[in-house]
């Protein structure tokens, strides 16, 4: 009989293995936006992973913790897309390595 | 001797090497900067690791449980990661000092524009 | 009841997961950034909104309810907004939404 | 079940080390140190530290992002110099790690509940603290009341960090941002850009700041307390420092007000310790404060952790602040 744990389990697992895919997708980039939006993906299913947590261990008291993951993913988020902003390729003292030259997908994938 | 017993142990040391061999081969003020923040956290996670107790939960006191994690470890690494914060924020602002002198973070280009002075 | 209630929230929980896999494989698999923005975004709304659905039908009427509801409100709210930044700031600064990136090279 | 997710989450964190190692993009490194920090948070979260958990989200992975975003726009994003003398560093890397790794092996086993760390003070903590301090949330009675000396002097070497980041860079460029043309065209065009965002946030921040002060009067019963409450405060003006610009942020907040403030704080806790040892007890020794022992420990944990939050949240955005200022993030 598969009680209601093995699914928090399972979905425990499954939300891992997610954040691994993330991790790798935040490595390889090939554009810093696609590692904003990992590391924005990644914050997301933290903080589904600590509500199941909470479940699993039987002391679901503590979701205030995955409250303020929400918060402070959005606000890196937020802080690193200000980071971009007026780096418009023109300027020459950008990102010009991550931002600008990589962002064009055409030229990225191999 | 099996793996679980002391995974946590090696993977807080192979973290803290990591921290330490960035922080001696690479030049680059930030990622040096950078390095000595895993270095803290690697403690942070040894500490964290030798607090747990199989079967405990959380230091926090509810009707019907037994078993609670030692929270002392708990409280010490709860005040270095805020005092680590501002420490690296010290540091960081010594990276923009040394960018205003120098016009660079790299640790070479600094040696040799100190040199010719 | 308790058993109809076990059976929702491990369906719910259970397509959240699946949506989550999907999205992961999206961003892995698809060609360019902004097909990889809308694999993310569409299941990480999905995602979160199912699996927190189904936490909530196993606590009831609690303090934790009302926490995982916030954190469910502030999710549907932030998330598209994080997305619909990310994608403005992307094409601002100069990537281009090319639908086959390999025949234009 | 618990140790399947401890093991791949630590394996996860090696991986990222590893990457940070790798990659010479700043950039790149600052989101996967961000990851990072999340990934420590759950791991402290299934090691059962939840306030330290709490701790680390709030602060690795906000504060420090931002502060190493505005550096890295002020300086340079590219590692520019290849690592030193590699062969040599990993030699001695692996001397070490083998070293320490002969170490652990005395070390008790992970969870064991006779390892001698559990024998001696912790027992008493666990077991006489609902009768001698009160609070359910033990983390708190410890850094509040048993150890509150220590905590005093944690919040000093904060507020000592914040007057040193203050000291060394200052507010430079303020007078570009006094300059009124200037700041109105910036913000016209913003308003015209983000206005979705705009929207949002101004719906979140009054939120924002009302789940900060539930953080910090909670901080008894759940985790939660001075430290994390104060970067949650913070974390809602910087949220309208990053929509609304430095300069209107400045007027809602000024520096010089944020330092009186901070300095209040770092007040209060040493205000409470003079105040027991006034009324006949040893320093930080609430149980005088009152006529029960109990209420006394109540109104000093109440105190303190208001002293530490205040200090935190002033001296959070006075770093955020001085750093902004130098035009790392655009304002």
């Amino acid at each position: 009989m598969i009680g209601i744990t093995h699914i928090y389990a399972g979905a425990c697992l499954a939300l891992l293995a997610i954040m691994g895919v993330t991790i790798f997708r935040a490595i390889l980039g090939p554009s810093a936006f696609d590692r904003v939006m990992a590391v924005n993906m990644f914050g997301t299913k933290t903080v589904l992973l600590l509500s199941l947590l909470g479940f699993l261990s039987g002391r679901p008291d503590f979701l205030d913790i995955a409250l303020v993951y929400a918060l402070v993913n959005f606000l890196s988020t937020i802080a690193i897309l200000r980071f971009f902003e007026g780096r418009t390729p023109a300027d020459e003292k950008v990102d010009v390595s991550d931002a600008a030259q990589d962002v064009n997908p055409a030229s990225t994938e191999e | 001797m099996n793996i679980g017993a002391h995974y946590n142990y090696w993977v807080a040391i192979f973290l803290m090497m990591t921290g330490f061999y960035i922080v001696i081969t690479h030049g680059n003020l930030i990622k040096k900067l950078i390095g000595l923040n895993l270095f803290s956290t690697s403690v942070f996670i040894l500490y964290i690791s030798l607090a747990k107790v199989r079967g405990g939960t959380a230091p926090i006191a509810a009707p019907g449980i037994e078993v609670y994690s030692n929270p002392l470890p708990h409280v010490l690494i709860l005040t270095a990661i805020v005092v680590g914060v501002a420490t690296t924020a010290v540091g960081l602002a010594l990276v923009l000092l040394i960018y205003d002198r120098y016009g660079t973070i790299e640790e070479d280009e600094i040696r040799l524009k100190d040199d010719s002075l | 009841m308790e058993i109809m209630l076990n059976w929702i929230s491990a369906l719910s929980i259970g397509m959240g997961v699946f949506l989550g896999v999907t999205g992961a494989v999206g961003i892995f698999r698809l060609p360019n950034f902004f097909t990889r923005l809308h694999a993310a975004s569409v299941t990480d709304s999905g995602c979160a909104f199912l699996i927190l659905f189904g936490l909530m039908l196993q606590s009831g009427l609690t303090i934790p309810t009302v926490k995982l509801c916030f954190i469910l409100i502030f999710f549907l709210i932030s998330s598209p907004t994080a997305t619909h930044a990310l994608a403005k700031t992307a094409l601002d600064c100069g990537a281009e939404p090319t639908p086959h990136p390999h025949e234009e090279r | 079940m618990d140790l399947i997710i401890d093991i791949t989450l630590l394996t996860f964190l090696g991986i990222t080390a590893l990457a940070i190692n790798r990659i010479d993009k700043l950039f790149c490194i600052i989101m996967l140190s961000g990851i990072y920090s999340l990934l420590c948070a759950s791991l402290f979260v299934t090691m059962d530290a939840v306030d330290v958990a709490f701790t680390e989200a709030a602060v690795g992975t906000g504060i420090v992002t931002v502060l190493l975003l505005s550096t890295i726009g002020a300086t340079d994003t590219q590692q520019r110099s290849a690592p030193h003398r590699p062969l040599l560093a990993l030699l001695m890397v692996c001397t070490t790690g083998a070293i320490l790794i002969y170490g652990t092996m005395d070390m008790p086993a992970f969870g064991d509940p006779e390892a001698p760390i559990h024998q001696h003070v912790a027992p008493r903590y666990i077991n006489e603290s609902l009768h001698e301090v009160g609070p359910p949330n033990i983390v708190t009675s410890i850094l509040a009341s048993y150890r509150g000396i220590d905590t005093l002097g944690e919040t000093v070497v904060i507020f000592t960090a914040g007057l040193s980041v203050v000291g060394l860079i200052g507010f430079r460029g303020m007078q570009k941002f006094g300059d009124r043309k200037r700041a109105a065209g910036i913000t016209r065009d913003d308003m015209d850009e983000h206005l979705v965002l705009r929207i949002i946030i101004k719906m979140f921040i009054p939120l924002i700041l009302l789940f900060a002060l539930y953080v910090q009067f909670h901080g008894d019963y759940g985790p939660g307390g001075g430290f994390q409450a104060g970067v949650i405060f913070a974390s809602g003006f910087i949220f309208y420092t990053l929509m609304y610009g430095l300069d209107k942020a400045m007027q809602v907040m000024p520096p010089r007000v944020l330092g009186y403030i901070g300095a209040l704080g770092v007040l209060i806790y040493g205000g409470v310790g003079v105040t027991t040892m006034l009324l006949g007890g040893n320093f930080l020794d609430y149980n005088v404060l009152m006529h029960e022992p109990l209420h006394g420990q109540h109104l000093g944990i109440f105190l303190i952790e208001l002293g530490i939050g205040i200090t935190v949240f002033s001296i959070m955005l006075l770093i955020f602040f001085a750093f902004s200022s130098r035009k790392g993030l655009r304002q």
